[in-house]
């Protein structure tokens, strides 16, 4: 096969090393247990830096151009936060050191948590979870063990149909049941459906609003109230918290718990999948139940309070991904009150500007009426693949052959052909154009010459990806032994 | 509001132009559905310098210590200059998850590297891109166990300290945890296990070193127990220690997790983070696994390519059934990791792990020269822990003199660790301290 | 000597392999040539953990000031974050002088757009990609101005500063230099110009502001009177003041020279430096500029393309006739501040220079608040001086409070400058340590 | 024109800025002064990031690949150096800041200047020069003064016809008259030819040593002799040091002036055309001739010492590029005794490697004989040339087809169809072997089909550069203002 890159193994030569380490001499180790073998790569330090440079560039990110995947937010990604999460004072400090020696981090971690309450109208936050799934999983934690804790015997979480994925699957790890209730023919939750949902088995409901469509559930208040009536627990998942910044907030829909993720509202960057953060709010009701520790002051100093008398315990290592913690602090001071709504702004007028110009493209549809969207929209392309055969993902790839990424796509699952475009706050109105102007060329093409699109990209440094052979278990290959096991077998 | 123009919002001026094409003049009638409740968030807008000056001025109340001896994890390895470089070049720090493979083949191959080298350290053929971090990569694996075995019981070292249990309990909140008590050298007794292992057995873990530091010579025998009973075992080793001793792999170990911070990775409060979980090359135990996978494969045009497989598994195609909820993981960091593998390579890894085993003998057989001891028998790697003195005391000596002292794990038993950045006069000035310690006490 | 693993040198191990093809046995045949002496270079190997600690601690004796009132260059101006990750970006960083243009656009045009940018500040149409400084821009610019005109004659401010006059006489080795007093504003006495200014006169050189800080707005008529004797007028402009007042291209500048390192560079101890030149459009100066310049053209394919241009002027074809030797020259610097002045903008570059500006005023007006006066009158920019106090009683003063203070121009005049990062709370705190050390003194 | 990249000023729209800045209203400046139009683009930070992110994946590095320009010394920059030189310690560092606050980096430049003259064998070094050709002006400023205090007065500066460009530049500028000495067959300085040069009139001479040709003068004891006989000063070009790193010393072999590229030998990166770093040496009787200050140790402290009687002043502000020291100083440290040594062989071994397998190469030849190289060789294509009219300019550009970076063209002067190699310590022999290759490929197809390397390069983001458009005065375009005008005047 061709190599755009060969892998780092590939470039492998003995006695070439990548750092100067001086060698030593030990022998206390019994011989049968000595490691002989190891195949790792030897190479040169120009030879890494090469290596990897290359492959950067063989990357996309919102540094090189648009990148509207829908649920995402993927805002640009200022350099300062980097740089402050970069400094010594937080690279090497220890997580068991002195509060005393902490009380700089401790500082931004109750003030950042303070804005995060007030971003969201929670009453305390806890900054453990590593990502929005993470945050989930602990807010199921923390419902649980509500109910536990009230001699309740409540088993059942109530998901939309069109939640993202980690919902059903967090509270499926936390060890509820999962009730999919349906969206309306307006997009949004079915209220007569949840009201025969609710019961005494309902521990609590998962929400994203505005929800994945980008529709802002304007029955929300009511929703809360049926949920709550039952007995159960409201959980906003704040992936979506982007469409209403600044403008409203949960706590004051009557959401008990919230999860934010910071790699996307407070635009910390997402390193190609991580590290996130998933900060976890709750209101009154549920303070004492967040995972120790959090952060305390106690009028003089900034202490670790592990004393939560009703604690979940713990969800990871440690105190949260703090460098990322400071990117978002860094990032909340750079945009002010005024800033964030403003950025809400941009980022709804964005999205219904594109949704007016998409909506005068033949083949494409917005499913669930024109009500205005916030910050994302759906598209579908069904009747484009109806009538041409062209799908989204044709779509998608023939949008990178334009110089353009693509947007999320067969997300959410109850819209056929689902494009979902999320622009955010930070793109420029000529890269929205040129969206619009490629999805016009591309649905012209579909209607005159489907054939070509099936084959894009074309203009990438590969081919379109052969996710069958990537797949099926004779020639599927998840690491360099294995591809060598293969190639000596001859597969 | 006015619309006013800062840096990050490029229409921030041109948002009403971009209004009347929608055919809307007032911005909030785009809000019309939202409930309006009066509140005020209260967050200063501050210029670059400002920002800057202010974090540097909260973050100087941070004290960096120039020498560590603590144990127990994060570590203070060495971490080299390039990899920061590397991973904060902005096509890799500012991509998303890479969905759209024809314009993600570097974070794709770095993965697909990093799942290699990982599978290389360990002897495993499979290993994701990564988990969060180490503790959560435990409560996974035994997660993974039980829907492999469809047994809810499993096995888990007592020895490992109440944070990670506690994270592993949160993650088998349905699954049954025993616990298994210690031998003098802190690892597990097998005796004990096999007394109480039986078929209702999912998975028994134990980890190398052990908490206390101690290298554990029995793996192969708690693999042979285990597998006894169609239970896996699942181990938890560290990544530089596979430079010197024989990789789990070698006995047939099921399933290895590990921490990745140690790969070139700063401490940051425990804060960067980053779970490995590998696993035999067995499609009972693969189709289970957790997290994104990235595989080799081709392209329709037939060049070699790299695309996340068996995404069947995963929350967004499975929802409610998926094999795990993560979705972001720590991919960045697995990066870092991968870079700093191909650093050393295979004579930098045994050249560093042996630096570390060197030092931690010497560090321990100075402790007894000056007649102190480790609470736990056996060979040690990085971590060991001295008995005998009192640990709050001795780290308030330690810190006078700028050093970082261990973490207590009891009253007179502390653990400490060493490692490849440490040169004798450091190990020696530790010792004299510790003598000077025990005069004044 | 023995070949020895080295991260830098990925054929170390493997020479003796590629001498064999060579048909040579020993190494030392290729320096049989080398008259051999024997010596010791005596520089130890260190590890990259043990350079950084290494270097790292003798740094730490380098003090960094918080807060800087220093005058007259190099400046404390805020340097947003982008630009060290962009120009640091490997493939800018590790390249040299474009001199293949269809693998070297990056640089070529980022360039084109620096001499772009410096040609809008200064309103001229021809800059180039840079010099090593603004005095030996000075000298090269003196230079030009003798081989434009065939004269061998120069006029200068004597109120630049010594240092910078060394250099200027270093470059214009074989002219003759006439310095000009100046008024009580610190500005040339134009009177006097006119008295000794004749045909023999290659060119006259003055700056905005002056060296004290003021803001000479007389530029116009200096430029008219060397025009009068068919001499070049040279100016010397801050690249920021060209924020709020006209620039030197509006009053028919010949060669407009400036210091680039306000322009998004750090101080480094003086050691970043950017020498600006730009010239107007006139093929006699063109031909006649030092260094390098970028040009706009196309390919044989028709794309739009960038490249250097005018090659023939320099010393790689010219040789000895070269209009200047200089090859290396500050590229990297010049991208910093390209990207600082896109970053800022139109409306940027205006702001910065009108805060400066307000807080010269403000700072200017309590000192006279206090009692206390610039030593020359007029406008200032930036800097500014104070008179009648004892300034390195004053600057031993101020360092206790953190503070550096001002340059010594005598006893007892000091040269200051604020900047826009400086805030009104620390121009009063200034104010106030000069109130106290009055009263102490 | 097709554009990869549009210019910063084409993205310009009107009210967008990259920065914050509060603004502020100011009163005292006369309207007639005031600055009104400034056509500075206005750009989001994004765009900006995006902007130049593209322009640097549209150029080539070390990073990027082997980049072999001879008598260019292109070395690995190591990170680890960059990374200590961008230290707030560093580059927050006011020049005129006391004595005892910038013990630090006097403490490096004082130890460097140390390694410097171990390495050359000098007595005492100034860091002052900004690059090479800065270092070789002010190295003739020096010789200048030193005859001129001796009441004599010398203005012939002697210098080889296969010096570089800088050298009789530099001399031109210091107001020496340049006479060039002829290469004799064997490629070395023509002893006889010198002879008859020197004289009363002789100031000096200016040699690099190994020379252009990569080929050491190995009567350099015999030349430092005429020339030191007839009362002038031996002047070292350090450009070429790589070649005897670690194994002689100009020092030794008489010189009394030398200058280094620590860009070069030192592995400090180039930056795309600098800033480098030139400090020149020179031996007891120049001493006190050096550039003003240069920093001394009273057993105490370091201190700038300005007390130099005879110091011919300043060549540039302050006191020499200071970050570019901190990289030179680490990388020493990463280097050692040996390490220098091992990298000056490496170099040549990689070189003498590839000129025996080039010499092999139908149409190319290895002029001056086959004398072992030192660091660098010169390979003619004038064969070549004259049998298939492929020019070393074809070559360069058919080699960035296969992926590689062309070596120096057209340099010594005095080869014909030059192609000048310099792999240095740093690259693989892999890459080595790769140009070989090529040019074995060049080679056959200029034999077969020579057009078709007129055209290259074909696999670049942008074919052939117009030289000639680019250099006539009619289409000569300097600034984006000219362009404008132009367009405008329908040029
Ligand atoms: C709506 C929604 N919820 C939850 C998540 C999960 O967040 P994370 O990837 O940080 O675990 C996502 C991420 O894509 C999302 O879009
Ligand atoms: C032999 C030689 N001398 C002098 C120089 C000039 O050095 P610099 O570019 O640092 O001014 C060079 C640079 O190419 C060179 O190769």
């Amino acid at each position: 096969m061709i190599s755009l890159e060969p892998l780092i193994f590939e470039l492998s030569k003995k006695g070439r090393i990548g750092l100067y380490i001086e060698d030593c001499e030990i022998e206390e180790i019994p011989k049968e247990f000595l490691r002989e073998e190891l195949n790792l790569p030897e190479v040169s330090q120009i030879e890494v830096v090469r290596h990897f440079t290359r492959l950067s560039q063989m990357n996309w990110g919102v540094d090189t151009g648009p990148y509207p995947l829908g649920s995402c937010t993927m805002k640009y990604n200022p350099r300062i936060n980097e740089e402050l999460s970069w400094m010594d004072e937080i690279q090497w400090i220890h997580p068991l050191q002195d509060i005393d020696d902490i009380q700089g981090i401790l500082e931004i971690m109750y003030k950042l948590e303070k804005m995060l309450s007030s971003i969201t109208g929670m009453k305390r936050f806890s900054l453990q979870p590593a990502a929005g799934a993470h945050g989930e999983f602990t807010g199921c934690l923390i419902i649980r063990k509500y109910h536990k804790d009230r001699g309740e015997d409540r088993d059942e979480m109530i998901i939309p149909d069109s939640a993202h994925g980690t919902n059903p699957a967090s509270a499926a790890m936390a060890g509820f049941k999962v009730i999919e209730i349906p969206t309306n023919e307006e997009g949004l939750v079915d209220i007569e459906a949840l009201k025969s949902t609710v019961g005494k088995r309902t521990a609590g409901m998962m929400l994203t609003n505005p929800n994945t469509l980008g529709l802002f559930e304007r029955n929300i208040k009511e929703i809360t109230e049926i949920v709550h009536d039952a007995g159960g627990l409201m959980y906003y998942d704040g992936a979506n918290l982007q469409g209403i910044l600044g403008i409203a907030r949960p706590g004051d829909m009557g959401f008990d718990i919230v999860h934010l993720n910071l790699h996307k509202t407070f635009s910390t960057p997402h390193g190609g999948g991580g590290p996130g953060s998933g900060p976890i709010g709750v209101n009154e009701l549920l303070e004492d139940y967040l995972p120790v520790p959090v952060v305390d002051f106690d009028g003089n100093k900034y202490y670790l309070n592990w004393n939560l008398p009703k604690t979940i315990g713990k969800v990871r290592n440690w105190y949260g991904s703090i460098p990322v913690l400071v990117k978002a602090y860094s990032y909340l001071l750079s945009m002010g009150s005024n800033g964030l709504k403003l950025s809400c702004y941009a980022s709804v007028v964005n999205t219904n500007y594109f949704m007016k110009k998409v909506s005068q493209i033949r083949g494409f549809t917005i499913p669930f009426g024109n009500a205005y969207r916030k910050h994302e929209v759906v598209i579908s392309a069904e009747k484009l693949a109806k009538e041409t055969g062209v799908t989204a993902l044709d779509i998608a790839k023939a949008l990178i052959d334009k110089g353009l990424h693509p947007p999320t796509i067969y997300f959410p699952p109850i819209v056929k052909e689902a494009l979902m475009f999320e622009f955010t706050d930070t793109e420029t109105k000529e890269n929205i154009d040129k969206y619009i102007e490629a999805l016009k060329e591309i649905s012209d093409i579909a209607y005159s010459n489907p054939e070509i699109l099936k084959k894009c990209p074309n203009k990438t440094l590969i081919g379109r990806v052969d996710e069958v052979y990537a797949n099926h278990p004779k020639t599927m290959c998840l690491s360099y032994k294995m591809y060598l096991r293969k190639i000596k077998e001859n597969i | 509001m006015d619309f006013f123009i800062h840096p990050y919002i490029p229409n921030a001026l041109i948002l009403k132009e971009m209004l009347k094409e929608v055919g809307i003049e007032n911005i909030n009638d785009l809000f019309n559905d939202v409930p309006k409740v009066n509140f005020d968030l209260n967050i200063p807008i501050l210029d670059e310098y400002s920002i800057y000056k202010e974090v540097k001025s909260i973050l100087s109340k941070n004290k960096v210590y120039k020498k560590c001896f603590m144990g127990g994890g994060p570590w203070f390895h060495f971490v080299p200059s390039i990899i920061k470089y590397l991973i904060t070049r902005g096509e890799f720090l500012t991509s998303y998850t890479p969905y759209q493979p024809e314009v993600s083949q570097g974070v794709l191959q770095a993965l697909f590297e990093f799942q290699s080298m990982i599978c290389e350290l360990y002897n495993m053929e499979v290993a994701n891109a990564s988990l969060y971090d180490f503790p959560t990569a435990i409560g996974e694996a035994i997660l993974l166990s039980s829907r492999v075995t469809g047994r809810r019981k499993v096995i888990i070292p007592s020895s490992i300290p109440e944070d990670r249990k506690s994270v592993i309990r949160n993650y088998a909140i349905n699954l049954e945890i025993i616990e298994v008590p210690f031998l003098d050298n802190g690892c597990p007794d097998l005796e004990y296990i096999k007394k109480i292992i039986n078929k209702d057995i999912a998975g028994v873990y134990t980890e190398i070193p052990n908490f206390f530091g101690v290298i554990d010579f029995k793996i192969k025998e708690l693999i042979e127990i285990a597998h006894e009973v169609e239970a896996l075992a699942i181990i938890g080793a560290d990544p530089l220690l596979m430079g010197i001793i024989k990789p789990p792999g070698d006995y047939g170990a099921d399933i290895v997790v590990g921490d990745g911070q140690p790969l070139g990775i700063p401490p940051a409060m425990g804060g960067n983070s980053l779970g490995i979980i590998a696993c035999k090359n067995d499609m009972r135990i693969i189709r289970q696994m957790p997290g994104r996978i990235v595989g080799m494969t081709k392209t329709i045009r037939g060049e070699r390519a790299f695309t996340l497989v068996l995404s069947t598994r995963e929350q967004h195609i499975r929802r409610e059934k998926a094999t795990s909820n993560i979705c972001t993981n720590e991919t960045l960091l697995a990066i870092a990791a991968t870079i700093y593998m191909a650093l050393l390579g295979k004579e930098g890894i045994k050249r560093i792990a042996k630096r570390i085993f060197h030092n931690t003998q010497y560090v321990i057989k100075r402790i007894k020269e000056i007649g102190l001891d480790t609470a736990f028998k056996g060979l040690h790697f990085r971590d060991f822990t001295i008995k005998g003195i009192n640990i709050k005391k001795l780290n308030k000596f330690l810190k006078e003199k700028e050093i970082l002292g261990g973490r207590e794990i009891s009253e007179n038993i502390g653990l400490f660790a060493v490692t490849e950045i440490h040169k004798k006069e450091d190990i020696d000035e530790f010792i004299d301290l510790l003598k000077e310690f025990i005069r004044r006490n």
